[in-house]
C-alpha cells in the first residue's frame, strides 16, 4: 500500500493543549488524488495540516513519503511541498512583485506578470501588500501555487475571502495540478463542486 | 558501564517514586546539618582579630554564594541533557531549580550587602564577585520570566533549557570578565589543592553548614520537581492512584 | 564558647545588628522557600485530584 | 538577499536606529554632565551603552513581523537549513545597523570631547564586538517571537550576557586611552564574536522552530 | 477598568520594566565607570536616564496589539470619548509601571552611592515628571501606531519633546544636591505634566483616529 | 424617503489610494431589512462599511440615521451600532471569558455562559484566545453580536472560517434580529439561503 501512495499517514496522534484533536489517524493520498480536511471548528484541521508540513510534532505516529518515513526528518518531504496556513507569509511590508520575487527567485518576471495579470494583481504589482484588500492579499498568497512546481500542497482554507471568481480560478488550477500528478491536501468549510471526492473527516 | 540507571532516571514515574523515599531523609539531614554549622560558627567559633564578630556571617554567605553558582552549574547541565537527549525529566528539573536558584543569589547578595556595612562601609560596590553574582540573579530571573510568559509547555520546556545553557557557556566568560574589571572581594577559602589558612574551629562549622544547605536544598529541589512531575503527568495511572491514595 | 553571656552573645561586639539582621533575613527568605515548596506540592496534587474527580463524574 | 529588500523598504528604521544612537549619546551629557572633561572621560563608555540599547531595541523586532505573518512557518517548510538563514539575517542587520552608525562615529567622538589616542581602539572594538552583540541577541529574539510585547523579556534575557562584551570593549578604549597595548582586549572581543558564531545559528534555529510548532 | 486586566495579564511584563530598568541601572557602571565618586555625582541622570529609556520602550506597545487585533477600530466606533479612554489607558501603564519603580529607588539610590540630601529630591522629580513623559509618549505612540516597527520613530519624535522635562528634573536633584532649594523646578516640571495633561489627550485621541482610518 | 428609512446613504463618493471605489452610491436601510454588499475582491466592500462606521471618512456624500445628518458627528449613530471587520477586536492575550466581559460589561455572567454554550465555546471560556482556532476566534467575535443590544450591524465576511453549523446559527440569528427590527448591512462572498433580499452592488 505505502508502495503506491506518495504520502502516508499512518496511526497519527495530535494533541493541543491538553486535548486528542485525532487519535489513530491513517490515510493515504495518491499521485493525482486531492483529499480534504473535514470537520467543525477546531476539530484540529489546522493542527493536522501543520504537523503534516513539519511545523509541529505529533504526539505518536509516522508519516511516509514515497515510501520513505519522514516523520522525523522531513527534508525530503520539504522540497517538493507548498503549506499555505490561515497566516498566508505575504510580507505586507513589501510590494506584489517584490513578494512575488522573493518566494520565486528562480521564475522570470515575465512569468510572475502572467501570474499577477491572471489573478487580477498586475494594475497593484507596485502597491505595498498591507493596502490591498483581504481577497487581494490571498491571491498574492495564492500566486505562489501558480508558479510553484512543487508535487504536494497543503492547503489551509484556500478559498476564504476569496471571491466566486477567485475561488473558480482556484479549483481549476488544483484541477490542473492534479491530472499532472499533483497531490492536494486541503481544509475547507466550503462545499466544492465535487473536484475532490476524498475525505478525512475529525470527529471534534 | 550500564546507561540504565540514566534511561530511569529520565522516567517521571521512576524518579517519582525514587524521589520520595529520598526526599524527606536528605531535607531532615540538611537542616540539621545547617542548625548544627551555624550554631557552632554563630556561638563556638573563635573572633576573627580583624573583623571582630561581622564575620560570622560568613557561616551564611558562603553556604548561599555556593549554592547559587552549583544551581545555575545544575541547571545549565540539565538544559543540556534536555537538548542532547530528550531526557522528559530536565525540563521540570529546571523549572524546579531556576527559583531556588534565585532565592540562593538574593540571599547571598542581602547577607553579603549587610556584611558590606560594617566592614567596607557601603551596602554596594561594583566589584567582580558581587556583580557577577547580580548577573547569575538576572540569569535566573530570565529563565523564569521566559518560563511564564510562555504558555506553551512545549515551547517553554525548550526556550528554558536553550537560555540556561546559552548561560551556563558565558558564565564563565562573565567571571573572567569582571575579575579582569574590577576585584576587591575575597579570594576563595577553601581551594582542592591547598589547606583553608583559616583554623580548623573557624573552616570545619563552616563546611558542615554548606554541606548542610547542600542537602536541604536537594530535599527541597526533590519536592519541587515531584509536584512538577505530578502536573505534567496528571492523565497517567499512576499519578491517578498516587493522588487518590494518601502517599503523599 | 566564644562569649561570656547571652547578652555578650546577642550583641556579637558591636556587630549585633548586622549579624542578626543577616541570619533573620537569610531564615526568613529559606522558611518562606521551604513553606512555598510544600504547599506548591499540596496545591498540586490538589488541582489533579480535583480534575481526576471530575473526569470521573462526567 | 531579499532581506536586503525588506530592510531598504523600512530605510527609515534603519534611519531611525542611528538617530535613536544619537539622542541616546544626547541624553547623558544633559542628564548628566555637559563638563567636557567629564565627557572625555565617560565617552567611549557612553557610546558602547548607546550601541547596545539601539541593538538591542532593533533586535527585538527581527522575527516579530516574520512571525506574524507565517514568513516563519514558510522558513521551516522550505527545507533551507535554517541556520544558515538565520545567520544570512543577522549579517543583512548587522550590515544596515552598524555601517551607518560607524560612519557616525567621528562627528559623535567629536561632539563627546573623546581624545584622538582612543578612537580607532573604539571603531575596532565596535567592528569586533558588534557582530558578537548581534548574535548574542538574535537568541534572545527567537526564544521570544510568540510573546507579544516581549521587547523588555528579550532584554532582561540578553543583557546579562552582553556584560562581558561590554567590559572587555571599554577596558580596550580605556587601555588606548592611557597609551597601553589593547590588543589582547581585542583578541577577546574576536573571541566572543567567533564563539557565538558557532552556537548561536543553532540555537536561534532551534528557538524559532520551538516557538512556531508551539 | 478593564484595562488593569489587560495589564494584569501581562504582569510579567510589569517586571520586565522593572528589570530592564535595573539593567540600565547596571549597563552604566559597568560600561562607564565604577567608582563611587563619579556614581554619586551621576546617579541622579542614570537614574533618569533609565527611566526615560524605559518609558520610551514600553510606551512604543501602548496601541500596537490594540491597532493589531482591530481594538482601536472598535474603541472609535463605540462611541465612547476616545480622550477619556487615552487617559485612562495612561494612567493604567503609569500605575503599573512607575509604581514599581518607585518602590525600587531606595535599593537602586544605594547602589549608585546617591547622597541621601537629594533621594527626596528624587522621589519627587519622578512623581511630579512622569506623568508628563507618560502624556507626552501616547501622543507619538498613537501617531506611529500603524507603522510597522515604529519603536524607532516613536522614539525620535517624542525625545525632543522629553529633553526639558529631564533638564528640569536633574537640575531639580542638582539644586538639592548643593543644598539649594528646588522648588522651583518642581513646579517648571508640574506645569509641564499639566501642559501635557491638558493637550495629549485630545492630540491623541486626533492621531488614533487618523492613524486608523488611513 | 428618508424619514421611513433608519439609514440612508446618499451619493457617497470613495476614494482609496487614488482609485474611485464608488461615486454617486445611495441607498436606504428600512427597520427589519438586511442588506448585502457584493462584489468581487478589491471592489471597496471593506472601505464601504468602514466609511458608514465612522472609521474612514468619504470623500463626498452624506450618511442619515433617523432623519439625522451623521456624516461629520457619528455619535448619534455610534451608540446603536456594531461594527464587526476583518480584524475582530478580539484581544488574543486575553481569556474568552474576559473578552466577553470586556466587551459586554453590562450582561450577567449567567447570560455570557449561555452564550458561550451555544456557540460551543463554554469549555474554552479559560483559554486564551490566542490558542484557538481560527473559526473559534470568529465565533468569540460573534458573540457580541448575540450579547449586544443595537440596532445597527455592520458585518464584514461574518461567516468567513465559520464551518456549517456555525454559518446556519450566525444566519438565524440575523434573521432573529431582522424580525425584532434590525438592520444588517454585511458584505459576503457565499451565497446566503435567501435571507437577504437586498443587494449593494460594488462594480470593480
Ligand atoms: C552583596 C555582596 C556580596 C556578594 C554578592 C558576595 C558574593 C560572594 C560569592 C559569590 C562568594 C563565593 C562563594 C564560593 O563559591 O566560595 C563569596 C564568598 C565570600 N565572601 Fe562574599 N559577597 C558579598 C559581600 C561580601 C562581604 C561584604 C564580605 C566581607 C568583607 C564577603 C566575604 C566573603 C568571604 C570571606 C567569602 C569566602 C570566600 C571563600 O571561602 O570562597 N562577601 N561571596
Ligand atoms: N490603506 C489603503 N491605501 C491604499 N489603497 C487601499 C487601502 N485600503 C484599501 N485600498 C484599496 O481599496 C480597494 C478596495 O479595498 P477593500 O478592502 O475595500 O476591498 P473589499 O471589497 O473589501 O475586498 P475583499 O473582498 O477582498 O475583502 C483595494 O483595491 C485596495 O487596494
Ligand atoms: N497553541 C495552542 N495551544 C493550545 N491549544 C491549541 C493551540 N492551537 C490549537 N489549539 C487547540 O486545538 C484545537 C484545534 O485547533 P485547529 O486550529 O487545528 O482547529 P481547526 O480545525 O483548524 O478549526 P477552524 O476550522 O476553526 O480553523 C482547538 O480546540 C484549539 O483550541
Ligand atoms: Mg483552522
Ligand atoms: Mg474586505
Amino acid at each position: 500500500m505505502q508502495s503506491s501512495a506518495s504520502l502516508t499517514i499512518s496511526d497519527l496522534w495530535i494533541e493541543r493543549g491538553g486535548n486528542d484533536l485525532c487519535k489513530g489517524l491513517s490515510f493515504s493520498i495518491h499521485p493525482g488524488e486531492a483529499w480534504r480536511v473535514l470537520g467543525g471548528n477546531g476539530t484540529g484541521k489546522t493542527s493536522l495540516l501543520k504537523v503534516i508540513a513539519g511545523i509541529s510534532m505529533p504526539l505518536e505516529g509516522e508519516i511516509f513519503y514515497l515510501g520513505q518515513n519522514v516523520t522525523s526528518d522531513r527534508s525530503p518531504l520539504q522540497q517538493e511541498m507548498v503549506y499555505l496556513g490561515h497566516l498566508m507569509g505575504v510580507k505586507s511590508a513589501l510590494t506584489v512583485e517584490e513578494n512575488l520575487r522573493w518566494y520565486c527567485p528562480e521564475r522570470s518576471l515575465e512569468e510572475l506578470h502572467n501570474v499577477a495579470k491572471d489573478l487580477g494583481l498586475f494594475p497593484f504589482l507596485a502597491s505595498l501588500v498591507k493596502t490591498l484588500s483581504a481577497g487581494q492579499q490571498r491571491r498574492v498568497a495564492l500566486a505562489r501555487l501558480w508558479l510553484s512546481k512543487k508535487t504536494l500542497w497543503l492547503l489551509d482554507e484556500p478559498f476564504a475571502s476569496l471571491d466566486v471568481e477567485g475561488g473558480v480560478m482556484l479549483e481549476v488550477c488544483i484541477q490542473q495540478h492534479l491530472t499532472s500528478g499533483g497531490l492536494v491536501l486541503l481544509s475547507t468549510h466550503q462545499s466544492l463542486s465535487s473536484i475532490i471526492p476524498h475525505d478525512v473527516v475529525l470527529q471534534p | 558501564m550500564s546507561w540504565l540507571w540514566f534511561h530511569k532516571l529520565g522516567s517521571p514515574k521512576w524518579f517519582f517514586f525514587w524521589s520520595k523515599s529520598w526526599a524527606l531523609p536528605v531535607f531532615c539531614i540538611g537542616c540539621f546539618g545547617l542548625v548544627v554549622g551555624l550554631v557552632w560558627g554563630l556561638a563556638f567559633a573563635p573572633e576573627d582579630y580583624q573583623q571582630g564578630n561581622s564575620f560570622r556571617i560568613i557561616y551564611i554567605h558562603v553556604p548561599v554564594a555556593m549554592l547559587a553558582q552549583s544551581c545555575y552549574l545544575a541547571m545549565g547541565v540539565a538544559g543540556l541533557i534536555f537538548l542532547v537527549w530528550q531526557m522528559k525529566i530536565a525540563p521540570m528539573f529546571i523549572k524546579a531549580i531556576a527559583p531556588i536558584g534565585a532565592v540562593m543569589a538574593l540571599m547571598a547578595m542581602v547577607s553579603g550587602a549587610i556584611w558590606g556595612k560594617p566592614t567596607w562601609g557601603t551596602w554596594w560596590v561594583w566589584d567582580a564577585r558581587l556583580t557577577s553574582v547580580l548577573v547569575l540573579f538576572l540569569l535566573f530571573m530570565g529563565v523564569i520570566a521566559l518560563q511564564n510568559a510562555l504558555e506553551d509547555i512545549t515551547l517553554a520546556n525548550k526556550a528554558a533549557a536553550i537560555m540556561s545553557v546559552v548561560g551556563l557557556i558565558n558564565l564563565p566568560i562573565i567571571k573572567y570578565s569582571v575579575v579582569l574589571w574590577n576585584t576587591l572581594h575575597q579570594g576563595p577559602t577553601f581551594t582542592i589543592t591547598k589547606k583553608p589558612e583559616m583554623p580548623a574551629e573557624m573552616w570545619l562549622p563552616l563546611l558542615i553548614a554548606v554541606v548542610g544547605l547542600y542537602c536541604l536544598v536537594a530535599g527541597l529541589l526533590l519536592w519541587r520537581i515531584q509536584s512538577e512531575i505530578i502536573l505534567r503527568e496528571h492523565r497517567s495511572n499512576w499519578v491517578k492512584q498516587e493522588v487518590m491514595g494518601n502517599g503523599l | 564558647m566564644a562569649f561570656d553571656s547571652f547578652a555578650d552573645f546577642l550583641a556579637m561586639g558591636r556587630h549585633g545588628v548586622y549579624v542578626w539582621s543577616a541570619y533573620g533575613g537569610c531564615a526568613l527568605v529559606l522558611l518562606l522557600l521551604i513553606w512555598q515548596t510544600l504547599s506548591m506540592r499540596n496545591k498540586a496534587r490538589d488541582t489533579v485530584r480535583k480534575r481526576f474527580l471530575r473526569d470521573q463524574a462526567r | 538577499m531579499y532581506e536586503f529588500l525588506v530592510l531598504w523598504r523600512r530605510k527609515q528604521d534603519v534611519f531611525n536606529a542611528l538617530l535613536f544612537f544619537i539622542i541616546v549619546v544626547i541624553l547623558f551629557p544633559l542628564g548628566v554632565s555637559a563638563e567636557p572633561a567629564f565627557l572625555a572621560q565617560a565617552a567611549s563608555g557612553i557610546i558602547w551603552c548607546g550601541v547596545v540599547l539601539s541593538i538591542l531595541i532593533s533586535i527585538d523586532h527581527m522575527f516579530k513581523e516574520d512571525y506574524q505573518d507565517g514568513s516563519l512557518e514558510q522558513w521551516i517548510v522550505s527545507g533551507l537549513s535554517l541556520p544558515l538563514l538565520m545567520l544570512l539575517k543577522v549579517m543583512a542587520n548587522w550590515v544596515v545597523i552598524i555601517l551607518p552608525l560607524l560612519i557616525m562615529m567621528p562627528l559623535l567622538s567629536e561632539m563627546l570631547f573623546m581624545p584622538n589616542t582612543s578612537f580607532w581602539a573604539l571603531v575596532l572594538t565596535l567592528l569586533v564586538g558588534t557582530p558578537g552583540l548581534f548574535l548574542i541577541g538574535v537568541m534572545g529574539a527567537a526564544l521570544t517571537v510568540s510573546v507579544r510585547q516581549g521587547t523588555m523579556l528579550v532584554m532582561l534575557l540578553i543583557l546579562p550576557l552582553y556584560l562581558p562584551v561590554l567590559i572587555f570593549a571599554t577596558s580596550a578604549v580605556q587601555a588606548a586611552q592611557s597609551g597601553l597595548p589593547y590588543s589582547g582586549f581585542l583578541a577577546m572581543l574576536l573571541a566572543l564574536s567567533l564563539m557565538s558564531l558557532v552556537v548561536s545559528p543553532f540555537m536561534t534555529a532551534m528557538a524559532i522552530k520551538a516557538s512556531v510548532s508551539g
